[in-house]
């Protein structure tokens, strides 16, 4: 800024304000981009990687055999522990999977990694609990709709 | 002494880890003389999650859910340096879909990164519409990952042998669409902020950067090219597509806030410039090669760079032959620009501080790993 | 690049080899300085990364400079023993350096001699043991 | 209205013998009441309409929940909220000075008050020596501001206090400059007759010289009342929230009304100077008055969620080194259209 051209400076600066101004009008004219949660929910997508659920088979069954290739393949060991029955003759079914929120990085190798399509993360992404405890879901808690039913 | 006034006495002003414009956790020890910085010294380490010590302990696929704990602005690229290394490591040829959508994602990820530069820059000097601004523009690309990818930040799509999953129906359209509304956006931006005369005031020859230091530093990505070194590693080493894409590396004079303002703001362009070429010639065919169950790379070594929005971003990968890294590495580009902060702070303001540490774009998630 | 580096440093020059664009070279520490400042006078500005690795039986600290221009690579690899190493620091030739050492220091318990400010960076400063350490 | 009610109150008084000083009195306390409440509600008001603009200019909502679809009631929420947390000292503060801080800062932006003309005859006192008296007394919190940064124990609120401290005192001289180009083309300190001298001849920022004086007014207003561009002792990017960062509850409120009082006011006082105060057809004059006041406080606000921050020696620059001159050169040009 030197002193020649001071006049023509402050009126420049003066002009790039008002442009500024123009712009944020301009934008105060378009409609809203917020969306008023909770009322108004986001849509999500299918492909979410939310809560984890277990799905069942067209015989209602869990297809999870508790073959543990999801806890190998977990990065954070949020799967701790999968045990499933010994039946002799039948297929193996899971009895205990116990899943911790709260350490998952909901990242989907285990999905990737279950050769039965028995595990799938979903679109709840609200996740909460008032405790730890609450984050540590048994399979009671992962149970997800029955083949034929909409998620 | 003998003058017979009162020497100023310097103050020591912590600034951080609790302070709106460090981006993060870091803390600056900044010893003043009123308003003007004396000395300063970055203490970083407040967001040590030691990844790099957990990747030992972590087959090589489980590794890369990590990796976007890093530079968690943009996660495509850490994913990408680290796979990349993996891959050279296997000898893995990659399929043409895989690596234009491999592409895509990074230039998503680039803009969305540049644009959370610019709204937090424009915060930091006291602007806060482009905050909202560019978050505003920002969720448009979220909203694109998260219809692909299924999350938002830590989307860890990009995996060893390709990418996580085909895009879905209308994607390349609501991509394309964006692609048309960024540019407009973009000019906006240039009214309110790039011409604004306080802006430019604030910015303009403030933090100087020389070229050698930079080098010398290991400072590169929008840092370095705002000082006129035209180092990108897109076109040093191109991996994926880059190499037959049309782009430029932009670069800036400069060397001050101003430029590498102006450098991340051209470089939005130029991502979509390569966004659009890449999503009218996406091949058709599969997006991951096959991959074994179980990696167990040959013994050696391999780097992996990529260019992330804040500058060489690489990975650095010893394999022993066990499915199990020796030893993952990550090179985080905020690390080295942060080393040189001091020297670019002395002799500043206060307020300068908050303009040059925004204009060097820390992400502490990559500095403390 | 390699025969002027056998025939510059001998000894001092453990292995050499040329892999794609880098250059993959083992120096014995008290040398790496002289390395490191002929690499620069060659061209290879830019200290893109330095880290280290624990290789089981001794620790590698390892130096890559990359010359902007033709973008070659340097790797340059210095052997140390897992404890009680000392290795000449870089600092005065790159400033690149300094926090890369810091971090080793940090980290494997390397101690850089020359080094300005070697200080623990990451870990607080009451951190007991050098965690990167097998 | 408020004349005729003055007189007929007055004749009431005086026809029952009672003393005449009593009821001036108590007038003037009636008034002075009427005032605080009528600032304390207009708080109430800019700070919603402050978040409203901003959320309209940001692609935002705003407060769209309590009270209402508009959010009318949040600030009130808000109060509410502030008033009921704890009352804190930090550790090492200076507690008397802490304590005193927020009231040196909140009762001259209350004084002021007294001079505005919300219509004829509707001020708590038209001193004859307004324009000065308002120069002295908004001149004043600055004081409490250097207060609240020194007491606080802080080191960023001792430096919010500095650039306040700097600031006000750059700024107040273009401010008096641009006043003395008024009171020159009024002949009168007064308020009252600056508002009747724009009566004959048009609002003041009509006539030649004068529109120097209002964008100086305009510049150094919102200079005086910390808006961005010029708001540096907050800088929240900088200075987290700069003189009152250890402030909390009902305290940091005090801080919170004296600056949006203080900016009502320099926004009314602007519309008092140069846009006829509460002169204009058809509406009530107290309407008037509020409509140019308001018009004053958005472009301040639209102004202030547009542009960035200056750096402080940017700010003293701008001032001494643009705005002095120019007021000076105002002053003089002034003078010579008058006498001309």
């Amino acid at each position: 800024m030197t002193r020649t051209n001071l006049f023509v400076d402050v009126v420049l600066s003066a002009l790039s304000i008002v442009k500024g101004l123009m712009v944020t009008l301009t934008n105060a004219l378009r409609p809203r981009v917020t969306r008023n949660h909770p009322f108004q929910k986001t849509p999500i997508p299918e492909v979410w990687r939310g809560r984890l659920v277990h799905l069942r088979g067209e015989d209602g069954r869990l297809r999870c055999t508790a073959c543990l290739a999801c806890q190998k393949a977990c990065p954070s060991h949020a799967i701790p522990t999968i045990q499933g029955d010994d039946k002799k003759g039948k297929e193996k079914r899971a009895q205990v999977y116990v899943w911790d929120a709260s350490r998952c990085l909901f990242c989907g190798l285990c999905v990737e990694a279950c050769p039965f399509d028995a595990i799938r993360l979903t679109r709840e992404y609200s996740i909460v609990g008032e405790d730890r405890a609450d984050l540590i879901f048994d399979l009671n808690r992962l149970l997800g709709p029955a083949e034929g039913e909409t998620a | 002494m003998t003058t017979g006034l009162t020497p100023t006495e310097h103050i020591t002003l912590n600034m951080g880890p609790q302070h709106p414009s460090t981006h993060g956790v870091l803390r600056l020890e900044l010893e003043l003389e009123g308003e003007v910085i004396v000395a300063c010294r970055p203490i970083i380490g407040y967001l040590h999650r030691g990844i790099e010590k957990m990747a030992e302990a972590r087959t090589y696929p489980q590794v890369l859910p990590y990796t976007d704990r890093l530079d968690y602005l943009s996660s495509s690229s850490n994913n990408m340096a680290y796979v990349q290394a993996v891959e050279k490591l296997l000898g893995l040829e990659v399929p043409e879909r895989a690596k234009y959508l491999r592409v895509i994602s990074l230039e998503l990820n680039r803009i969305a990164s540049h644009l959370v530069f610019l709204a937090t820059f424009a915060n930091d000097l006291g602007a806060t519409t482009v905050f909202l601004y560019g978050m505003r523009e920002r969720e448009l690309i979220m909203d694109l990952f998260s219809m692909w990818a299924g999350a938002r930040l830590t989307q860890s799509w990009i995996r060893i042998g390709g990418v996580g999953a085909d895009i879905p129906d209308g994607f390349v359209d609501q991509a394309l669409a964006f692609c048309r509304l960024m540019p407009k956006r973009l000019d906006e931006y240039d009214r309110i902020l790039t011409g604004n005369r306080i802006f430019r005031a604030r910015t303009e020859g403030v933090g100087i950067l020389p070229p050698e230091l930079g080098v010398n530093y290991g400072a590169s990505g929008p840092t370095l090219r705002g000082s006129g070194v035209e180092f990108d590693v897109r076109r040093a080493e191109p991996y994926e597509v880059y190499g037959d894409l049309d782009f430029e590396v932009v670069t800036r004079p400069t060397c001050d806030c101003m430029g590498r303002y102006l450098v991340r703001m051209q470089e939005m362009r130029q991502s979509v410039r390569i966004l659009e070429q890449c999503l009218k010639r996406l091949p058709e065919g599969e997006v991951r090669a096959k991959v074994p169950r179980v990696i167990r790379p040959p013994e050696g070594e391999a780097y992996g760079r990529v260019e992330s929005p804040r500058g060489e971003f690489a990975c650095y990968v010893v394999s022993d032959g066990s499915p199990r890294p020796a030893r993952v590495r990550f090179r985080a580009p905020s690390f080295y620009h942060l080393s040189v902060l001091p020297r670019m702070l002395q002799g500043w303001k206060v307020g300068d501080a908050v303009a040059i540490l925004g204009s060097i774009d820390i992400v502490l998630g990559e500095v403390d790993r | 690049m390699i025969e002027e580096l056998r025939s510059r440093f001998g000894e001092a020059l453990l292995s050499a080899e040329q892999v794609g664009r880098e250059l993959r070279v083992s120096v014995a520490a008290a040398a790496l300085p002289e390395v490191a400042a002929f690499a620069k006078e060659h061209g290879f500005h830019y200290p893109a990364d330095i880290t280290a690795w624990d290789a089981g039986d001794e620790l590698r600290v390892v130096y890559r400079l990359v010359d902007l221009a033709s973008g070659e690579h340097l790797v340059i690899t210095v052997p140390a023993p897992r404890s009680g190493a000392r290795l000449p620091s870089l600092v005065p030739i790159f400033g690149g350096a300094d926090w890369p050492e810091r971090e080793i220091y940090d980290l494997f318990g390397v101690r850089f001699d020359g080094h300005p400010d070697l200080r623990r960076i990451l870990l607080t400063d009451d951190w007991e043991g050098h965690p990167l350490l097998k | 209205m408020n004349a005729s009610l003055y007189n007929t109150i007055g004749q009431w008084w005086y026809v029952h013998g009672l003393p005449p000083w009593i009821f001036e009195a108590a007038w003037m306390v009636a008034m002075a009441a009427l005032v605080t409440v009528f600032v304390l509600l207009s708080v109430l008001v800019l700070v919603w309409l402050e978040r409203k603009i901003s959320a309209d200019l940001q692609s935002r909502v705003g407060p769209n929940r309590v009270g209402g679809r508009f959010g009318p009631l949040q600030t009130a929420a808000d109060a509410l909220k502030l008033l009921l947390k704890e009352d804190i000292f930090p550790a090492g503060a200076d507690r008397v000075v802490f304590w005193l801080a927020p009231f040196v800062v909140f009762v001259p932006s209350l004084m002021v008050f007294m001079v505005l003309p919300f219509g004829e005859r509707l001020a708590v006192n038209d001193l004859n020596l307004g324009v000065l008296f308002v120069v002295a007394v908004s001149a004043f919190p600055v004081i409490g501001l250097i207060m609240a940064g020194w007491g606080s124990n802080n080191k960023y609120a001792v430096l919010g206090a500095m650039r306040a401290a700097a600031q006000s005192l750059s700024y107040e001289v273009p401010l008096v400059l641009a006043m003395v180009c008024v009171v020159v083309f009024a002949g009168s300190l007064r308020v009252g007759d600056i508002v009747a001298a724009q009566r004959e001849g048009g609002w003041f920022i009509l006539r030649f010289p004068l529109q120097l004086a209002f964008l100086l007014y305009f510049i150094t207003a919102m200079a005086e009342v910390n808006r961005v561009p010029f708001d540096l002792p907050e800088a929240e990017s900088e200075l987290v929230a700069g003189y009152h960062v250890e402030y909390s509850g009902m305290r940091f409120a005090f801080f919170f009304l004296a600056e949006f009082a203080h900016l009502f006011f320099v926004s009314a006082f602007c519309a008092t100077l140069f846009l006829g105060a509460w002169q204009g057809p058809w509406l009530p004059p107290a309407v008037w008055f509020l409509l140019k006041s308001y018009a004053i406080v958005i472009l301040i606000m639209w102004i202030r969620w547009t542009v960035p921050r200056l750096r402080i020696d940017q700010v003293m620059g701008f001032s001494w080194k643009l705005l002095v001159p120019l007021g000076l050169a105002a002053v003089v040009l002034t003078g010579i259209v008058k006498v001309w």
